[in-house]
């Protein structure tokens, strides 16, 4: 039954993506967004499936594995392997995805099953990205899941989406290219080392290993995600795309889309090639800092709140970067635990941008102000999750930084000294971001009568605080269940493909 | 005592054009003469997988009928298929540019077009190429009515006329070294005057390019595909090329191209500026044939990198990037074609998704296909001759298509923008849109379809173009002077 | 030197190619353009005669023969197509002025 | 290897007890925070009077098994939960009750619950009383967890805790664009103090392998001297900042901007005590490395004379206030600097006491006329309030010294003891710091209390607000009492208490010293008495650029405006636009512009085209050749 829940994670929200635009066909949003959240909860009941299993095949190692033949000429297999890390990305992705599909109800009043359509999909595609371990498949994920997105930006997002987009498209896609050229020089070095074409992981993984190419393949792999990531100087994409995105895309992009890159940084680069990744690590560690400290520093003067949120989200990337390339297993550790916190946290923030959009037509924070007693029970979550993002002991954030900072300690003082004043600037710019929209007079006489929170932001806004609270308290769980697998550790699911 | 095919493409071609002569000259009939055509074109394609009916025996061998002439036959037969699909716009009386004759000059581009892919002689090449020119130029120049179809044929006839004349005089001085007139490039250093052969390699390759649309003999083409109607525009686009590139891989495959000679360098050089050239000229062009022709001549660089990448999979990515960009132009031109047929300025397909969706999905497929996104098959294709450029160390081209493609993306992307996106306040559209027909809507369905399953289960296409072998014409030795 | 030797029919050839190819880049009249493509292809048929006569061999005058067709066909399509252009509005013959499509 | 009995939740007494402690004003926070303000005024008092009862009920009953219990000379550890566990780090939610977290826990919750009962008269009136409590009774709930949590990180937790509490209700009153600023220079400021604290205890992590304080303080003598220096340094420098001391000491005038209870319970009472808590809790470490505490000494003499020189000179009650907070904290830092613990902890008690004892005075003054501040706008209050004229009176002498009647007198005694031991130097600063406290503190009295009538107060205080006054108020004066030099009688009630946790109290030194520190704040009220006694002509502040730039805290403001604040948000708006992206636009143009030059070839010249051709051609001949 493992076996079909791979491929099922993936198919589910694509076939329940067409339901949902059949569905929607007529013009009726009620429907397709019926459709679209079965199809979700249906694929949390598979990933709640899988994770038993993986339990009960106890932490560490590979749990699942699917394969199935798609190109055998070029070595190229359908396969999907299932270790810690994955599952524990699938299901932060899970649960962004139903914010996403839930608000999407008010915000998306026409066209609503193409939406869907197209927000599953994109769920399928990353799913599939977190899963594959075919690196054509791999690749093919990760190119598939930008384009409906693509479309959402653009049919529903603000102004200056186009440019925003395009941006966005020619940045991943580009980078996607080097990754591309990485990958085929791994295979054929790999042909040329064994005379056998194959796209297959693990056995890619023994020759990249010993290659002595293998820091140029690695830097192929390195640049692609550190475009997705984002890492300076390759951000440049990032705040006008969610600036101009709709709610559900924002959230979706920082929630998730951000993690893959971070997730491709352990499996594909300092899992494939640990040497090369060691010798780069001085670099990416440095380049993350100088992201922290220089993002929070943008953040600190924008006036759009959700490019402040944008840039905030950039430097708290930074710190997954450093705790990737630390090199140590806290580091590692910190990382994960700071891209689940990170996810909920940013994606909550902008589904509190997306609402006051929604309710003053405005994201410019200097027309807003004095929002507290306009909205009392929304500013509160607004300031819980101020204060998860500036890292407060106690929320899922502070876990993530400090590990991430004890294994950057590890390794440099100096640089683990400088992230340690990101965190002051952190503080700085969520501070003026509460200051400058919920406290001081009230600004904002031009806006709509501000109403109390409808029952889905609350369910939303309240399960990722919990979240926060709960990963924050006792992250245990989730640090042991995390674990990414190394290609090498031989599990029973690679003993079934050989 | 060498064998010489004679094939059967070719043969049912001919005797194709001969029966569609005579029902012309009986009467005039032009749905019929279309369906005739179409006829010919299924028994052509039928005749390339059976066994070669006609083996004769001589001292000069003109044909050779191997995998790649075949496959390379059956894309340019089913291309113009295609094209006489489309080309049923509206009221068959109505439209001028559809008459008997037209279909005639499809036949006997196809027949060009079939003779070249399996010519192994000069003669055969020749006699190949100019059937295939000569027909297009009156294919170009049919829209008599249109002032712009006789300027672009002119410029078509001047300048196909100067690079015929080049490449011509290029096989002259081959011949002249070789004494043979063998199709395949002579193995330049073994020749009393390797100064002569190489010139003439060069002027060959000129000519080869000029048909290409390379950089820099790329020039005309933007020029040809504004004038002409849309079926030829896609003619010249996909059908020649494919012949060209198919004779020009024959042409080269006796040469290893990974050791570094004049004409490999050339080779390479146009490749570069190829890629570089078409992209940054499609991207600030306005007028979507023009635009369309930039891209195309981006790809016959991208053919290229395939072109010099060796074996395994040097034929075999070119052989599959040849159908992914033959379905995708294709499908193109057929949108354009059946939906907005004046729609020239890319303004005009503002919120086409609007206004037709069906159309605008189809379209944006291709497109995606053109600029190589999964699921299109345009992105196997793409992956597959980076595959055959990492297997020859081509690293120069590797980053020059990385750069090129990234940069083609923007204009791709841009179309589908603007097609889901409401026309900009104070643009006033020229273009109403159309009907497509049954043929055409049929085709559009079919392309598109193809797109997506080619993209998404390329596995089928991937076994038959790894089958593919060039066999090899023997390389002209030069024989001692008497 | 006798009029078969290779090489200075070779010469001949090529100073005629290029005679042709600089009159169709410097001649604006259409047909004085389609007459320089037809001198460059009639310098290809002489080196090819004379790249036969070197070889003892017919091809040579197999593709001289080809090439003659093929110039006679192009000419005639284009004087056609000149012809038609006129018919169509077009006034002049200049290669230069007139020009719609480009840019 | 930690030497303590790790007992799990639930077994015993104190064990069971423990949690509640912090439970209780957690749940009165949360359940505050989720009826999102729908209680009733009345309710919502009740509700927190309730639970804070509880809490320091809790708080005395396990205080009192426990020093009955079998372990009192050690420690009870109570293990809640694994917080994390990674590699060879682990950390614990564990509790760990000893003698000084026992005192520490006894003053926060019982202050604590006096202040909030003081509280709740004082906001009875504000709507938005339920955010109010629920924000208090939370920043009670951490502060109990910063004082009792065994391990360092979960210190930690209530150490941030505390800091967001107190930037929640500096800016209660966030209306006013000012209070909303000053909360935020509160937290920002603490910030760049618990980064310190942060690395701090990510150099002992990696040196000692955990965090939990006893295992620090068993292994970490064996860390390498330096390491061992500089993570002392990391955490004094967090201490420093949330006690405000200089030079991180400019957040704590602007706090005063909150309510006065909050004045009166974060910025006397606890908050600001947690440094000195923390250093005393590890002064196994810090006696270790002279250099940390020589440091720390300094610090402590600076900021007595700093702040005590800028309360001389302000004009709002509540600031002058604030300063003295400040430069007590002074004296405690210098006594933990010389190492005399006990005196460090005895004065953070009394301190706490009569602070809290004065802000509530101040509170109910400002109350009753009109929110008004200014201590010059007031005077004569002395028969309009008798009472409160009288708690305020027993504040300012107990923070003055004078001596035998006062609690302030013996702890400020036993801190000159210990500073004279160090270096004459820093007795004869403190000492002179005493000198100034009581200027200036009378200051404010004769001017408020004494002299015609300014303005006039109106109503009277109510029972609640009275009987915490009244109850601080005794223990302002016999407070004192529980620890008293040999030379007057031999009482070592506190000292008795700690020196199983903190070592044997050092031994006395001559009645000499005594005697000056009783003189010298007597002489103070007397010159304060000539300066500012009632005359005919109302007192004006007195004004002259030096005193402006003495009032503004020494400028310190001012000179962190213009070295970081300024240049930090100038540079971040001169590069809001990112350069990094202006960089790619630029790429984006070239490309546009290149396009733009090759599509210019295409000029429908056909005899150009040609020429392209034959150029093409030529290059490429040349090229071979």
């Amino acid at each position: 039954m493992m076996m079909f829940a791979l491929p099922a994670l993936v198919l589910i929200p694509f076939l329940g993506g067409f339901a949902a635009w059949i569905a929607g066909l007529r013009g009726a949003t009620r429907p397709a967004w019926a459709v679209s959240l079965v199809t979700l909860i249906l694929m949390l009941l598979v990933l709640v499936n899988v994770t038993l299993a993986s339990l009960s095949a106890g932490t560490g190692g590979w749990f699942a594995h699917f394969s199935m033949p798609w190109i055998p000429l070029l070595g190229i297999n359908l396969r999907f392997d299932l270790d810690g890390l994955g599952l524990v990305m699938l299901w932060l992705n899970a649960l962004i995805s139903f914010p996403c599909a839930l608000l999407s109800a008010r915000n998306v009043s026409e066209r609503a099953g193409l939406f869907h359509f197209l927000l599953l999909s994109t769920i399928a595609g990353i799913n599939g990205v977190f899963m594959a371990t075919d690196l054509f498949l791999f690749f093919f994920f990760w190119e598939l899941m930008l384009l409906p997105l693509f479309g959402i930006i653009l049919i529903w997002g603000d102004a200056g989406r186009q440019r925003a987009v395009l941006k966005f498209f020619l940045f991943t896609q580009g980078s996607g290219l080097l990754m591309l050229l990485a990958i085929l020089g791994l295979v054929i070095v790999n042909a040329q080392r064994t005379s056998v074409i194959t796209f297959d992981y693990f056995l890619l993984s023994q020759t990249a290993m010993i290659t002595p190419v293998a820091g140029v393949l690695m830097l192929g792999f390195f640049l692609a995600f550190a475009v997705k990531l984002p890492m300076v100087p390759f951000h440049a994409w990032l705040p006008d795309t969610y600036a101009a995105s709709p709610a559900a895309a924002s959230i979706l992009l920082s929630g998730v889309l951000a993690k893959t890159g971070g997730y491709g940084m352990i499996r594909f680069v300092v899992m494939l090639f640990p040497g090369p990744a060691a010798h780069l690590a001085p670099v990416a560690m440095t380049l993350g800092v100088v992201g922290i400290l220089y993002c929070a520093w943008l953040a600190v003067a924008q006036s759009d709140i959700k490019r402040l949120i944008a840039y905030s989200s950039i430097s708290h990337l930074g710190f997954i970067l450093l705790g990737v390339f630390s090199g140590t297993r806290i580091g590692m550790e910190g990382a994960i635990a700071q891209m689940v916190a990170h996810g909920l946290s940013t994606g909550a923030l902008f589904v509190i941008a997306g609402l006051l959009e929604d309710r003053l037509g405005t994201r410019d924070m200097a027309k807003m102000g004095g929002l507290w007693p306009a909205m009392p029970q929304f500013s509160a979550f607004a300031m819980f999750f101020a204060a998860a993002s500036l890292g407060l002991p106690g929320l899922g954030n502070f876990v993530g930084e400090f590990l991430v900072l004890m294994g950057t300690w590890q390794v440099s003082h100096t640089m683990t000294f400088f992230a340690a004043a990101g965190l002051v600037l952190s503080s700085v710019y969520s501070l003026t971001m509460m200051l400058r929209v919920f406290f001081g007079p009230r600004r904002s006489e031009a806006s709509s009568p501000l109403g109390a929170l409808s029952v889905p932001h609350v369910a939303v806004l309240g399960v990722a605080a919990l979240l926060l609270l709960a990963l924050g308290v006792y992250p245990q769980p989730v640090l042991n269940l995390s674990v990414p697998a190394s290609p090498h550790s031989v599990s029973y699911a690679q003993e079934q493909a050989q | 005592m060498s064998f010489s095919f004679l094939p059967n493409a070719v043969l049912v071609l001919c005797l194709g054009s001969l029966v569609q002569l005579a029902a012309i000259s009986w009467r005039r009939h032009v749905a019929r003469d279309a369906v005739l055509c179409v006829i010919v074109l299924l028994a052509s394609l039928a005749s390339i997988m059976l066994p070669t009916f006609l083996i004769m025996t001589g001292s000069l061998p003109l044909f050779s009928s191997d995998s790649w002439g075949s496959y390379a036959g059956a894309l340019i037969i089913l291309s113009v298929i295609a094209i006489v699909l489309m080309s049923r716009h509206g009221a068959i009386s109505a439209d001028p540019s559809v008459n008997s004759e037209y279909f005639i000059l499809l036949t006997l581009a196809t027949l060009g077009g079939v003779a070249m892919t399996c010519a192994v002689n000069v003669i055969s090449f020749f006699l190949g190429l100019e059937t295939l020119s000569l027909s297009l130029l009156g294919l170009i120049a049919f829209r008599n009515e249109r002032l712009d179809a006789g300027e672009a044929a002119m410029k078509y006839l001047l300048l196909s006329g100067v690079a015929s004349a080049t490449l011509i005089f290029g096989f002259a001085l081959i011949f002249a070294e070789t004494g043979s007139l063998r199709f395949a490039m002579p193995d330049l250093s073994h020749l009393p005057e390797p100064m002569i052969g190489t010139m003439g390699v060069i002027l060959v390759l000129t000519g080869m390019f000029f048909k290409l649309s390379a950089v820099p003999f790329h020039l005309w083409l933007a020029d040809v595909l504004e004038g002409t109607t849309i079926p030829v525009a896609s003619l010249v686009a996909v059908t020649s090329k494919i012949a060209l590139f198919a004779a020009m891989l024959r042409y080269f495959s006796s040469v290893n191209l990974g050791v570094p000679s004049a004409q490999v360098n050339e080779i390479l050089i146009v490749a570069v500026l190829s890629m570089l050239g078409g992209n940054l000229m499609a991207v600030v062009q306005t007028d979507l044939r023009r635009l369309l022709a930039g891209s195309s001549i981006a790809h016959v660089g991208y053919l290229l990198v395939a072109f010099l990448s060796p074996q395994p999979f040097g034929v075999a990515s070119a052989a599959f990037y040849l159908a992914a960009y033959a379905i995708s132009t294709l499908g193109v031109f057929a949108i354009m074609n059946g939906v907005l047929p004046q729609g020239r300025d890319i303004r005009e397909w503002h919120g086409l998704f609007r206004r037709k969706p069906a159309a605008a999905l189809a379209m944006s497929i291709m497109l995606i296909s053109l600029a190589g996104i999964p699921p299109a098959v345009g992105f196997f294709a793409k992956f597959y001759i980076v595959a055959a450029g990492v297997s020859a160390h081509q690293i120069l081209l590797l980053f020059v298509l990385i750069l090129s493609s990234t940069i083609g993306l923007f204009y791709y992307l841009r179309l589908i923008l603007i097609m889901l996106t409401p026309a900009p306040e104070g643009y006033v559209s020229r273009a109403e849109l159309s009907m497509p027909t049954p043929a055409n809507a049929t085709l559009i369905a079919v392309l598109a379809c193809a797109t997506l399953v080619l993209g998404i289960v390329p596995g089928a296409l991937v076994d038959r173009s790894q089958g593919i072998v060039v066999t090899p014409v023997p390389i002209p030795v030069h024989s001692t002077i008497p | 030197m006798n009029a078969a030797d290779p090489n200075g029919a070779l010469i001949v050839a090529v100073i005629l190619f290029s005679l042709g190819a600089l009159g169709v880049l410097v001649r604006r009249n259409l047909l004085f353009m389609l007459m320089s493509t037809e001198v460059m292809l009639n310098a290809a048929c002489l080196a090819f005669i004379a790249a036969g006569n070197r070889w003892h061999l017919a091809d040579g005058q197999v593709m001289f023969i080809m090439i003659v067709a093929f110039a006679a066909a192009e000419s005639a399509v284009g004087l056609a197509i000149i012809l038609r252009m006129h018919a169509a509005g077009r006034a002049t013959l200049d290669a230069d002025t007139g020009n719609r499509l480009g840019g | 290897m930690t030497p303590i009995p790790a007992i799990v939740w639930g077994v015993s007494l104190v064990a069971t007890l423990l949690p509640l402690v912090i439970a209780c004003p957690l749940f009165v926070s949360i359940i505050l925070m989720l009826t999102g303000g729908k209680l009733p005024a009345r309710a919502t008092t009740l509700l927190v009077g309730a639970g804070m009862g509880l809490c320091a009920l809790f708080a005395v009953i396990s205080a009192y098994s426990f020093l009955t219990g079998p372990d009192s000379l050690g420690a009870l550890h109570v293990v809640l939960w694994n917080w994390m566990q990674v590699g060879n780090f682990t950390a614990q939610i564990a509790l760990s009750l000893d003698r000084l977290s026992l005192v520490m826990m006894l003053v926060v919750s019982c202050v604590g619950f006096l202040i909030l009962v003081y509280a709740c008269a004082y906001m009875y009136d504000d709507p938005d009383i339920a955010r109010f409590f629920a924000y208090m009774t939370l920043f009670v709930a951490s502060m109990l967890l910063l004082v009792l949590a065994s391990d360092l990180l979960a210190v930690f937790v209530g150490w941030e805790g505390v800091g967001l509490c107190s930037y929640l209700l500096i800016g209660f009153w966030y209306g006013e664009q000012a209070n909303a600023v000053a909360a935020r220079k509160a937290f920002v400021v603490t910030r760049v103090g618990d980064a310190l604290f942060l690395l701090g205890m990510l150099l002992m992590a990696t040196a000692v392998g955990s965090l939990d304080i006893p295992t620090l303080l068993a292994v970490g003598p064996h860390a390498p001297s330096t390491t061992l220096t500089l993570g002392m340094f990391l955490l004094l420098g967090g201490a420093m900042a949330k006690s405000a001391q200089v030079p991180l000491q400019t957040w704590l005038p602007d706090a005063m901007a909150g309510p006065t209870p909050v004045s009166a319970l974060i910025h006397a009472a606890t908050m600001v005590t947690a440094g000195v808590y923390l250093l005393a809790r590890l002064h196994g470490l810090f006696v270790l490395t002279p250099a940390a505490m020589l440091a720390c000494a300094v610090v402590g003499f600076v900021t007595i004379l700093l702040a005590a020189g800028s309360a001389l000179v302000q004009t709002d009650i509540k600031r002058i206030l604030a300063y003295s907070t400040m430069s007590q904290l002074g004296y405690m830092y210098l006594a933990l600097g010389c190492g005399a613990w006990h005196a460090a902890m005895f004065h953070l008690v009394t301190h706490a006491f009569f602070k809290a004892l004065l802000f509530m005075a101040a509170g109910s003054i400002i109350l009753r006329v009109h929110h008004e501040q200014d201590i010059f706008k007031m005077g004569g209050l002395r028969k309009d309030m008798p009472w409160v004229f009288t708690a305020f009176l027993i504040g300012s002498a107990a923070l003055a010294g004078l001596p035998l009647i006062t609690a302030g007198y013996f702890s400020k005694e036993l801190i000159l003891g210990s500073a004279y031991e160090v270096s004459p130097i820093f007795w004869a600063g403190a000492l002179f710091g005493a000198f100034l406290t009581s200027i200036y503190i009378f200051r404010c009295v004769f001017i408020v209390f004494w002299g015609g009538h300014r303005t006039h107060a109106h109503g009277r205080s109510g029972m609640a607000m009275a009987l915490p006054m009244a109850i601080l108020s005794v223990l302002a004066i016999a407070g004192g009492w529980m620890e008293m030099p040999d030379a007057i009688a031999n009482v070592h009630i506190f000292s008795n208490l700690l020196s199983p946790v903190l070592g044997a109290l050092p031994q006395e030194h001559g009645t000499s010293l005594l005697i000056v520190g009783s003189l010298v704040p007597i002489a103070g009220v007397t010159i304060a008495w000539t300066l500012w006694r009632p005359r005919d002509v109302a007192p004006t502040p007195a004004e002259s650029p030096a005193i402006a730039t003495l009032r503004a805290d020494w400028g310190f403001d001012t000179l962190y405006d213009r070295i970081f604040v300024r240049p930090f948000m100038v540079l971040a708006h001169l590069n809001r636009r990112d350069f990094i992206d202006r960089f790619y636009d630029l790429i984006a143009a070239l490309t546009q512009g290149s396009g733009q030059a090759i599509a210019r070839l295409q000029s429908g010249q056909v005899r150009r085209y040609a020429g392209w051709i034959a150029a093409g051609t030529v290059a490429a001949l040349c090229l071979a050749v």
